[in-house]
């Protein structure tokens, strides 16, 4: 059995690349011209941050801050279609 | 000894998934064009999503927690890699399609074949 | 008859998903996932398995196989190669949208074969015709424009697997 | 262009450091306290009565969150569901009429692909049975009734965007049996809260919505089934109360999309 | 007096609060239906994380949960192992209470969704200068 | 300590985003900026070790708010004028 205090060294060093991951990401949703560059950057900062709620979960050795990563995961399908379709409307009036 | 393994495998995997991770959101502002961002999508999607949540499952059961904490955690986080490998190419693929179908973004590329087909279509007709 | 079959096959399925995501493995939780794989699967999934009577061990075997070469061995090659692309400063890119045929009949073939396609980084899946049988893929590095070369760089090699774990 | 964006620029560091300097100030006048280390009493009361059985408020539920919402606070909380239904009542009243010729259901054929309907597919089961898990045990880990509910949405959304509303209703999700689970739950659940007070009509008190014994009150639910392969925690009649829950929520919901959605085809190509 | 804890916690406040006012600036200024129940949306969110961190105590760990519940045989805590528990979880009144917000929020925002959409259908615009005709 | 950062650093981000939803002109991209805020607010959800909202606020919070009033602007105009 791995102790947990082998973990708590690393774990900062985990927090520290994906919030800077995040961080970018956030600049790339704030700074794009046209609404799919957005959402493909939406896309990729809720998969970041899947991640970020288990390292949080780890942090405070408490499984059930994980209860809401499948729905997040399943949301960005969601908000793909949704916004293509949208985008799409014009093409079959 | 199986659970150091693990958790250096696991270990690794998060390290190299969070500079995965990192890479991709840096190539978000090195590529010009959306289609070429998609391809960073995908390294932000499998390489910064899949291989960090398996990584994290295999740290979480070679930790000396509870047995129902271990359970739970590398539980949800193999559904969850499962789930964005099956979501995340579809995802960009619909987004990829509609955005060229609607022209909100038109591709820098070489050569278009949807354009050059669909003119073709359009020429039968 | 058949419907019924692939309603219990897939309900089994979802009784292990339920498991898992439940984490704790006694009497009365296996009892209560059998109960709720079954209803879900008679609700939502009547027809995903189409031919249960072509089970075998060599298509998990293929399946499982693939599965493992192609997230060690295929994805890191492709993303090694992309991450050198971002973090040189190469701006010299000549993407294409090329199109590559594809000959499997098998829905799920079809759609995993995509999948592939779109997951490994470099190549993206941007639309497909299910009439001309084609997808359209948009390629960072293309090294050739015409259909047959694209197709024996892009999606051969998964073709070839899914084939044997759909077909 | 340029004007706006630098605009923007502006309003962002001026908002970030009058926030800085706020927070600056707030914190060495030492206005107020943060972060108290004590719990306040009414939370100590819940936290040390609710997963205690030796207590006589107890609810034999893990969960303080939603034993608080269902046992101490349970006609609140059915008056809350009954706000949910009442507006999805209205939603419905507004936007169908039951026997209308022309029903706009699309398809959806010419905006998704054969890779969304066959991963959506695949995708849909996974989510269902989720969603039960978490309707099931939100007695024990966090969750519920109603977050199952709209966890469970997320299956007949992620259909109805990529089959088109027509394929839905062909599973058997049509609007006057969504409609009729919908109020048959909620009616359930209150005929489930008004149980220990027809039972104790003739002989003693209880309470709307009373869950386990209370010290003036001699009514219980069995909160520990004995039987043949072990005990089963229902805590009582939460458990009755989310399952009850779930199906209102998750019914309601679809009905709600599935109108909306309707709306939001109109004008495609059938 | 200063400390990092306490510098954080009011920033915390502090940013919540100003997103609030920026929200309730935006509502009152622009003319857009949609984008007014947008950042209404915003508003409620805000609240929530506000009322949240006022049951948030800095050093605790523990969601308002006992760990360790099964459907079958269950093992209770014992007093004294809740008597522990308590010294580490946050407040769950406030919790119980968003929960709550949140359903009646949602109630609200489908109906106003609904009536949006039969406004833009009888008067064929979001604008609301253009729906008061003030402006053509 | 360092969950305090992280909830200090998602909260400032959402601050970001409802500035620049007030100064969107596109609607659609209001939308889905509102997403991504919702999105900052769960992070400070879990960090205050609120698991029971964290979901629901997922699921209704970021989703099927964005949905419905992206249903809702499909009906009129995208853009909104000065």
């Amino acid at each position: 059995m791995v102790s947990y205090s082998v973990l708590e060294g690393v774990l900062p060093l985990l927090f520290g690349l994906f919030t800077l991951a995040m961080i970018i990401y956030s600049l790339r949703v704030f700074t794009s011209k046209s609404v799919s560059d957005m959402v493909l950057a939406v896309d990729a900062l809720t998969i970041d941050l899947i991640i970020i709620f288990v390292l949080i979960g780890l942090y405070y050795k408490s499984p059930y801050l994980l209860i809401g990563v499948i729905p997040l995961a399943a949301w960005i399908l969601i908000l793909d279609i949704v916004v293509s379709r949208y985008l799409s409307k014009g093409d079959r009036k | 000894m199986i659970d150091w393994i693990l958790f250096y495998i696991g270990l690794a995997l998060t390290l190299l998934g969070g500079v995965m991770d990192l890479i991709a959101s840096i190539g978000f502002f090195r590529f010009k064009d959306f289609y070429m961002r998609l391809h960073a999508a995908t390294i932000g999607a499998i390489g910064g999503g899949f291989y960090p949540l398996i990584g994290l499952a295999l740290i979480a059961l070679s930790l000396d927690l509870d047995i129902y904490i271990k359970a739970y955690i590398s539980g949800v986080c193999v559904i969850a890699a499962a789930l964005i490998a099956l979501t995340a190419p579809a995802g960009s693929h619909i987004l990829a399609r509609a955005t060229h179908r609607s022209g909100e973004v038109v591709p820098k590329v070489v050569v278009d074949r949807i354009k050059e087909d669909m003119d073709k279509g359009d020429g039968e007709q | 008859m058949r419907k019924a079959v692939s309603i219990i096959i897939y309900g089994l399925l979802m009784a292990i998903v339920y498991l898992v995501y439940t984490g704790v493995f006694s009497l009365v939780e296996i009892i209560l996932s059998i109960a709720i794989g079954l209803i879900v699967a008679y609700i939502f999934a009547g027809d995903i398995i189409t031919y249960p009577s072509k089970f075998s061990l060599s298509r998990i075997y293929h399946a499982i196989a693939y599965l493992i070469k192609y997230f060690t061995v295929i994805e890191a090659r492709a993303h090694w190669s992309v991450m050198k692309i971002i973090l040189s400063r190469n701006t010299s890119l000549k993407p294409a949208i090329v199109r590559v045929p594809f000959k499997a009949n098998n829905p799920y073939t079809i759609v995993f074969v995509a999948n592939s396609i779109t997951n490994t980084p470099g190549t993206v899946v941007v639309d497909m015709d299910e009439n001309k049988k084609a997808y359209y893929v948009h390629w960072l590095t293309p090294t050739s424009l015409t259909d047959d070369d694209a197709y024996r760089n892009i999606s051969l090699e998964f073709e070839k697997h899914l084939t044997k774990v759909f077909e | 262009m340029r004007r706006s964006k630098s605009f923007l620029a502006i309003c962002l560091i001026t908002a970030i450091s009058i926030v800085l300097i706020l927070a600056f100030l707030l914190n060495i006048s030492g206005l107020t306290t943060y972060g108290v280390n004590e719990l306040t009493g009414l939370a100590k009361l819940f936290v040390l009565n609710i997963p205690d059985p030796t207590k006589p408020w107890s609810s034999h539920a893990f969960e303080i969150v939603t034993a608080i919402l269902w046992d101490q606070r349970g006609l609140d909380t059915y008056f809350e569901t009954s706000v949910l239904f009442l507006a999805i009542v209205a939603s419905v009243a507004l936007l169908s009429y039951y026997g209308r010729r022309h029903v706009h259901e699309g398809t959806g054929d010419g905006y998704t692909t054969m890779i969304v309907k066959v991963v959506t597919k695949l995708v849909v089961p996974i989510i269902a049975v989720v969603s039960a898990s978490i309707a099931i045990h939100g007695h024990l880990t966090p969750g519920g009734g109603f977050q199952g509910g709209s966890v469970f949405v997320v299956a007949p959304v992620l259909m109805l965007l990529a089959y088109g509303s027509r394929f839905l209703s062909s599973r058997g999700f049509n609007e006057l049996r969504l409609l009729a689970i919908r109020a048959l739950s909620v009616t359930l659940i209150f005929v489930v809260g008004l149980l220990p007070v027809l039972y104790l009509l003739t002989h003693g008190t209880a309470y709307l919505f009373q869950n386990t014994y209370k010290p003036d009150s001699a009514f219980t639910y069995p909160y520990l089934i004995p039987t043949p392969i072990g005990m089963i925690l229902t805590a009582g009649s939460i458990m009755i109360y989310n399952i009850l829950e779930f199906f209102a929520v998750a019914a309601g919901f679809t009905l709600a999309i599935l109108l909306l959605t309707r709306e939001f085809e109109r004008g495609d190509k059938k | 007096m200063m400390s990092l804890d306490g510098f954080l916690w009011y920033y915390i406040v502090v940013a919540i609060l100003f997103t609030i006012t920026c929200a309730l600036y935006g509502i009152a200024t622009k003319p857009h239906i949609i984008k007014k129940l947008v950042l209404l949306t915003i508003v409620s969110d805000a609240v929530y994380v506000l009322l949240v961190l006022m049951g948030y105590r800095i050093g605790a760990t523990n969601p308002p949960v006992v760990p360790g519940g099964v459907l079958e045989n269950p093992v209770f805590p014992s007093h004294k192992t809740i008597v522990e528990f308590m010294h580490k979880v946050v407040d769950p009144v406030p919790q119980v209470l968003i929960v709550t917000a949140i359903v009646i929020g949602l109630a609200q925002f489908v109906f106003l969704v609904t009536i949006s959409m039969h406004l833009v259908k009888s008067t064929g615009s979001f604008d609301i200068r253009r729906i008061e005709g003030e402006k053509e | 300590m360092i969950t305090l950062i992280m909830g200090a650093i998602a909260v400032t981000l959402a601050l970001v985003s409802a500035i620049l939803i007030v100064n969107e002109k596109d609607v659609l991209k209001a939308i889905v900026l509102a997403g991504v805020e919702s999105v900052f607010f769960a992070i400070a959800l879990a960090i205050f070790l609120a698991p029971d909202l964290l979901i629901a606020y997922i699921a209704i919070g970021l989703g099927l708010n964005s949905l419905l009033f992206i249903y809702a602007l499909k009906r009129g105009e995208r853009y909104e004028e000065e």
